[in-house]
């Protein structure tokens, strides 16, 4: 179907702030991501001010030339504000475009998320508890998983809907992409946990949480490359799912490799690896570039993974239409005929 | 569904409220192994307490001579001032793997192979100086800087060196600490009976057994440290541009000691110098919580033996014997409630000197300074004199001659089949 | 039907399962926040530790001196002589195995001076006093310019122990018929002295303790060079006698004594002082003693047969 | 160097001490015997994989050492002084603080088993095996290579309360105990399950009796009461006399 052709209910301004949106809530991720792996959570010990400033007075001079720390912190208070804007101009429009009731109130709900994450750090930093900066954390890629949803919700193929051809094990297909985005975000919390472990927990503690952290991601592969496999076979006349699901695959691979990536710029080569990796014969550097961007893309990739699942999941919740009769029952007839 | 999880993480959240700041802990496990009763436990608490303040306001006791104002750069929770001064240095780069006491049980610990180093019995593997010195400054700040390739420990070169200094500062405060509280729990354990005194507060003595007998060795230790550096004489070092031929010889040389009854190296690095000689032994960190362990175990037999004692004896013997039954199934429980939460012991594996990674360092004299003086706190043992003035087993050229081997060993090809081992006999063993 | 029942009954599978591992997130996210905390053994209680803590302060006397007298002034001497408590041993000879002709005097190789006790008064010589670290100092103790003569004949350093202060110039001799080296340890200085000839060296750096001075060639030469930042230090001559003028008064001063054969670390020597009860010695022979302004202290410092090493 | 000379000069020196200290000779002695009451555990075999000479030397586990009447070897038996305290020192002594201790190193096995030194001795620690040992003592910081035949020379500086572990790490399965305190008034008992401590200066004191393997030997009944609970029992010592204890019952489930 040609683009030019009205949709109804598609207004193209709201779908491209949406995505706009989105993009510019990913980077506010990654610096959050980055405060945290540089400790740089507590370089502005005020709030909502900048020592004492307005946070968009700030001389410019101080912050970009200033040390490090303060350079990310503020930063990603600026960007987070700029997000916080763009989420009431993105509901203006919904509220001026859209006739679809239930995407006014998640509009309404995605301004009470930011603003929610907003308080949140606020308090993290006046309070300075690590606890309430893991939950920063952990509201931080819901809330993106909220603005994905919506580009999802006002893009063209989400209204326009059709898909000819009813797809076998579409009801599968369309429970396992949600288990799928549960699943990442779940993983999304744990990682919050590993990282934000109070100073003096057990160590235990931290052990438990790593393993359930690496036991949930062995979990969450193979459930991506099952449904990534049973769109491929089944559904591949849907082209969005199928890219989707390609992009979790190599999304996943990806993750994998920063993980373990992480593990050794972090603590090192394991032991039982060090015959097939041979150990660095200087020590990784304390806050390096590598270790920094090493960490933080793990992090970052962690919620590029959930936008995908969540995408994929409510594409899939959309564009597939179960075959009228059970496979089973198909194959039957047709072995029948 | 998500909105019920933030309720549920807020709720629990607000059910711990805001976290009160982090005290120092005692060592549970001396304590336990000690039994040292529990009004001593928090005599012990209170006079470091005095001492050395707490994690978030160290005090720097002017008889140690540390410096406050580093201490306060260190300590504390972390954040920046306006001008970009780092506050909380320890809990921002140290606390995760040592520990809030520095006893090397942060919540890290126990994915890290090797466990951090417990600061507290005063013990560093790497340093310049005599096997039973402490170390150098120098050596400290080393240590942070480049850092100990192999392990989880990295280096700090990138903090500027103010702040390596605050926490230079800090870790030997760390280990004054935990070296007075050792002092403490011996004194406590062995001097002490249930219901004595034990209050430096009212009693002239105990001021004078803490500050004088006990603290005044330590600071004497730490303070004379850079007195105990070993510097090899310059005429035993070899130059940096040698002749190939020299330096073949010398590697042969120091071939033959490694493999020889004299170094002994052979013993432990295994004759293939992968590290895969003596195995089964622990240095003194595992060790401490393995005898632990040990000692919980045995205590399940002697109650047994003590209750077949029981059935046999009568009168006074039987009700001695069942308050014996008694005390031990105390102190066993005591200990049991502790096995959880103690890192599991490990055997200190011998380097592996085919790999190129050194710990303490790859230059000629760090290599020198580990044969000399061995690794303290492990198996390593010296192999240079025990102290100024002393006789070493090698001489310094014998020294440097195994170190001109072993920094060859990365390079000898490890795939071709490995050089048969010298027979002892053929190594000369003479003085 | 059944077949929608099966359904049904997987997705409510599905779904406990991912609920399941949902709670297991937030409780054990819950636990790391507060519950996972070590909180095992005592912790100092306050009301206690300042209690503790006041005694502590009021009883380091010497701490609050000290800190009074950081602002000591005046300058005062300490002098002495060094006694030998015991019968001294008798040095063996210098183990001569080359050059005899030269590095025997009358053909008997001369005793060795690891211990220098003068007959008769138990005197002991090349004992080294030094004072550790001077807050300030006097002019006259200020580093020195002039030239110091450092011979050798008959294979012997003619200084046993030398005290210089950085920046001195020491003329390296060598009054014997044939080559030698003179190497000073911990300097980096090891240079061939001709026969006749002499070689200027410079103090750069100084040490804690006195370097060895060595001769490759001929090994049983042995003196000790100690480097200094200041004048304050002395080598007690065979008198067993020492001086050091103008030391800081009204603050605590800690000097180091030292002997070549000295059991204590580092080579320090533990002597004892009975008549000066306020001096107080530590076992690494380091002398804790506060003088006051214009004082001449006095101390006849007994040494025990066992300070020694030998 | 000069031993003759050293041993003099130290003498002198204590009688010096003695002579401002204490104006009675009054010393009096003490002695015993330490037998086990029943069948102590057998202490498990050592495992020895290494080095040909000593698989062949099949060295023992001496945690536990009973011999001909059941007596008890290796237990340390000795006067406490408590902290911050000194006692007077018989000049008998002196001469023996000269001393060296000796600390072979002969068949894999660390002779004698259990070790006393005063501060101040020198520990000489030998080798004479044909094998290279190690000598870790921590209580000194001591850990140095012993190659085959030769020796290293320690001076003891430091001490404690209890005995403490000796190990070789290059044949983890060699043990030995010692007992480091700043006076003579120590023993260990021999073969037979016997100690002797003599020139006690008169009067009563606290005695502490330990063993590696049963550590404070605690409600072993002496004469006139028992050993509490950390082993100590207060014994008085009269000027001239001998105290016998006699035979010293542990009870084999002590010894664990």
């Amino acid at each position: 179907m040609p683009a030019s052709e009205p949709l109804a209910g598609y207004s193209t301004w709201t779908h491209r702030w949406a995505v706009v949106l989105a993009c510019a809530t990913f980077p506010l991720l990654w610096i959050g991501g980055l405060v945290t792996t540089t400790d740089a959570g507590m370089a502005v010990p005020d709030w909502p001010n900048t020592y004492g400033y307005n946070l968009f007075l700030y001389p410019w001079q101080t912050w970009l030339l200033g040390p490090w720390d303060l350079f990310i912190e503020h930063g990603h208070r600026l960007l987070a504000s700029t997000v916080g804007m763009l989420t009431i101009g993105l509901l203006v429009l919904i509220l001026r475009n859209e006739n679809r009731r239930w995407m006014k109130g998640i509009g309404f709900a995605a301004l009470a998320l930011v603003i929610l994450q907003g308080v949140l750090g606020g308090m993290r930093v006046l309070l300075d508890e690590r606890t309430l900066a893991m939950l920063h954390g952990c509201t931080g890629p819901a809330f993106f998983a909220v603005t994905v949803a919506m580009a999802v919700f006002t893009s063209r193929s989400w209204l326009r809907a059709t898909d000819s051809s009813p797809t076998d094990g579409a009801g599968i297909i369309r429970r396992l992409t949600l288990v799928v985005a549960v699943l990442a975000y779940l993983q999304l919390v744990l990682g919050a946990v590993v990282r934000h472990v109070p100073v003096d927990a057990q160590p235990d503690t931290f052990m438990l949480a790593v393993r359930f952290h690496l036991f949930l991601a062995a979990i969450l592969t193979l459930h991506i490359i099952g449904v990534a496999w049973i769109i491929q076979t089944r559904a591949r006349q849907v082209p969005r799912l199928r890219n989707l699901s390609l992009a979790l695959v190599g999304l996943v691979v990806l993750q994998i490799v920063l993980g373990a990536s992480t593990w050794i710029v972090k603590f090192a080569v394991p032991t039982w690896a060090s015959h097939w990796i041979s150990p660095q014969s200087v020590a990784v550097i304390q806050g390096g570039w590598t270790q920094t961007h090493i960490v933080t893309a793990h992090v970052a990739v962690g919620s590029l993974i959930l936008g995908a699942a969540v995408a994929l999941a409510l594409y899939a919740q959309r564009l597939l239409i179960e075959s009228p009769l059970p496979l089973v029952v198909r194959r039957e007839l047709g072995a029948a005929i | 569904m998500r909105a019920l999880a933030l309720v549920t993480a807020t709720a629990a959240l607000v059910g711990c409220g805001k976290s009160d700041p982090p005290p120092f802990r005692l060592n549970m496990t001396n304590v336990v192994a000690k039994q040292i009763a529990p009004e001593h436990q928090q005599a012990i608490a209170n006079i470091l307490g005095a001492m050395f303040g707490t994690p978030d306001e160290p005090i720097a006791l002017k008889e140690t001579g540390l410096d406050q104002k580093k201490l306060d750069m260190a300590a504390g929770p972390v954040w920046s001032d306006k001008v970009g001064a780092k506050h909380g240095l320890y809990r921002r780069h140290c606390v995760h793997c040592h520990g809030i006491s520095g006893d090397g049980r942060g919540p890290t610990a126990a994915v890290l192979n090797p466990y951090p180093r417990d600061y507290r019995m005063g013990v560093f593997k790497f340093k310049s100086t005599y096997t039973a010195a402490e170390p150098t400054n120098l050596d400290l700040t080393k240590t942070l800087h480049e850092g100990i390739p192999g392990t989880a420990m990295p280096s700090f070169a990138l903090l500027p060196p103010d702040e390596v200094a605050a926490l230079v500062e800090y870790v030997k405060y760390l280990s004054i600490r935990g070296q007075m509280e050792r002092l403490l729990e011996d004194h406590a354990s062995v001097e002490l009976n249930a219901g004595d005194k034990f209050d430096p507060a009212n009693d002239p003595a105990v001021q004078k057994l803490v500050m004088q007998d006990m603290l005044g060795p330590i600071m004497e230790s730490w303070n004379g440290a850079k007195e105990q550096v070993i510097n090899p004489e310059d005429a035993s070092i070899p130059p940096d541009n040698r002749p190939a031929k020299e330096l073949e010889a010398s590697v042969k040389a120091g071939r033959e000691l490694f493999y020889g009854t004299r170094a002994n190296c052979v013993k432990c690095h295994g004759p293939t110098a992968l590290g895969d000689g003596q195995q089964d032994d622990y240095d003194v960190w595992n060790k401490a919580i393995n005898d632990f362990f040990k000692a919980t175990d045995d205590k399940i037999g002697q109650i047994a033996s003590l209750k077949t004692d029981l059935a046999k004896a009568q009168g006074d013997d039987a009700t001695q014997i069942r308050q014996q039954i008694v005390d031990a199934q105390k102190e066993f429980n005591e200990r049991h409630a502790l096995l959880s939460s103690l890192l599991l012991p490990r055997n200190a594996i011998p380097r592996n000197l085919r790999e190129g990674v050194f710990r303490g360092g790859r230059r000629p004299i760090d290599v020198f300074w580990r044969i000399s003086s061995g690794i303290p706190g492990t198996p390593m043992p010296a192999s240079g004199p025990a102290g100024e003035g002393a006789q070493g087993t090698l001489t310094q050229k014998e020294i440097w001659q195994i170190v001109d081997y072993v920094h060859s060993l990365p390079f000898e090809p490890a795939s071709l089949p490995q050089k048969r081992p010298i027979n002892a006999s053929e190594v000369s063993t003479g003085e | 039907m059944e077949y929608r029942w099966r359904l049904t009954n997987k997705m409510k599978r599905l779904f406990g399962i991912s609920g399941f591992l949902w709670m297991l997130a937030v409780s054990l996210s819950g636990l790391s926040g507060c519950s996972g905390r070590a909180d095992m053994g005592p912790v100092a209680d306050a009301a206690n530790v300042k209690a503790i803590r006041d005694v502590l302060a009021t009883s380091k006397g010497a701490g609050s001196e000290q800190a009074a007298a950081a602002t000591g002034t005046g300058w005062a001497t300490i002098k002495g002589q060094f006694v030998f408590d015991g019968d001294p041993p008798t040095m063996p000879p210098y183990n001569v195995t080359k050059e005899a002709e030269i590095c025997t005097i009358n053909g008997q190789a001369p005793p060795q001076e690891m211990l220098v006790v003068t007959p008769g008064s138990k005197a002991i010589k090349n004992v080294v006093v030094f004072l550790r670290d001077a807050s300030r100092v006097n002019d006259s103790a200020k580093p020195k310019t002039d030239r110091v003569e450092f011979d050798q004949k008959h294979c012997l350093f003619l200084t046993h122990v030398v005290g210089l202060t950085v920046g001195q110039a020491l003329d390296i001799k060598n009054s014997d018929n044939t080559g030698h080296n003179t190497n000073i340890l911990g300097s980096g200085f090891n240079q061939l002295i001709p026969a006749g000839g002499a070689i200027p060296y410079k103090v750069q750096k100084d040490a804690q303790v006195p370097n060895k001075v060595t001769c490759s060639i001929h090994p049983w030469m042995t003196a000790y060079m100690l480097p200094r930042k200041d004048g304050y230090f002395a080598v007690s001559d065979a008198d067993g006698k020492f001086e050091i003028a103008n030391v800081p008064a009204g603050e605590p001063l800690e000097f180091q004594v030292w002997h070549e054969s000295g059991a204590a670390p580092g080579n320090g020597l533990v002597g004892t002082t009975p008549d000066a009860p306020d001096v107080k010695w530590s076992n690494r022979g380091r002398v804790a003693v506060t003088l006051k302004p214009d004082d001449v202290k006095e101390l006849k410092v007994v040494v025990p047969a066992k300070a020694f090493r030998l | 160097m000069n031993n003759t000379f050293k041993a003099i000069a130290v003498g002198a020196i204590c009688v010096a001490t003695f002579a401002a200290t204490s104006n009675a000779a009054d010393w009096g002695s003490i002695k015993g015997r330490i037998v086990v009451d029943g069948t102590p555990a057998k202490p498990a075999p050592l495992v020895v994989t290494k080095d040909q000479f000593c698989i062949d030397k099949m060295p023992v586990n001496n945690s536990i050492v009973v011999g001909k009447d059941n007596a008890l070897e290796n237990v340390f038996v000795y006067l406490r002084v408590p902290a911050g305290q000194k006692i007077d020192i018989n000049p008998e002594y002196a001469s023996k603080e000269a001393e060296p201790v000796t600390l072979d190193n002969n068949g894999c096995e660390f002779h004698p088993h259990a070790v006393l030194a005063r501060i101040g001795q020198t520990l000489d620690i030998k080798n004479s095996d044909p094998v290279g040992h190690n000598t870790n003592v921590n209580v000194l910081s001591f850990n140095q290579v012993i190659p085959s035949n030769s020796d290293a020379k320690v001076k003891v500086s430091t001490g404690g309360a209890l005995p403490t572990e000796i190990a070789c790490n290059i044949h983890p399965f060699m043990k030995a105990w010692i007992l480091v305190q700043d006076h003579p008034y120590t023993a260990t008992t021999g073969e037979d399950g016997t100690f002797e401590i003599k020139d006690i200066p008169a009067g009563k004191h606290e005695f502490q009796f330990w063993h590696e393997a049963g550590g404070y030997l605690k409600n072993v009944k002496l004469k006139g009461g028992a050993t509490d609970k950390k082993g100590r029992a207060e014994l008085n010592i009269e000027a001239g006399k001998t105290l016998d204890l006699g035979d010293i019952k542990v009870p084999a489930s002590a010894l664990k």
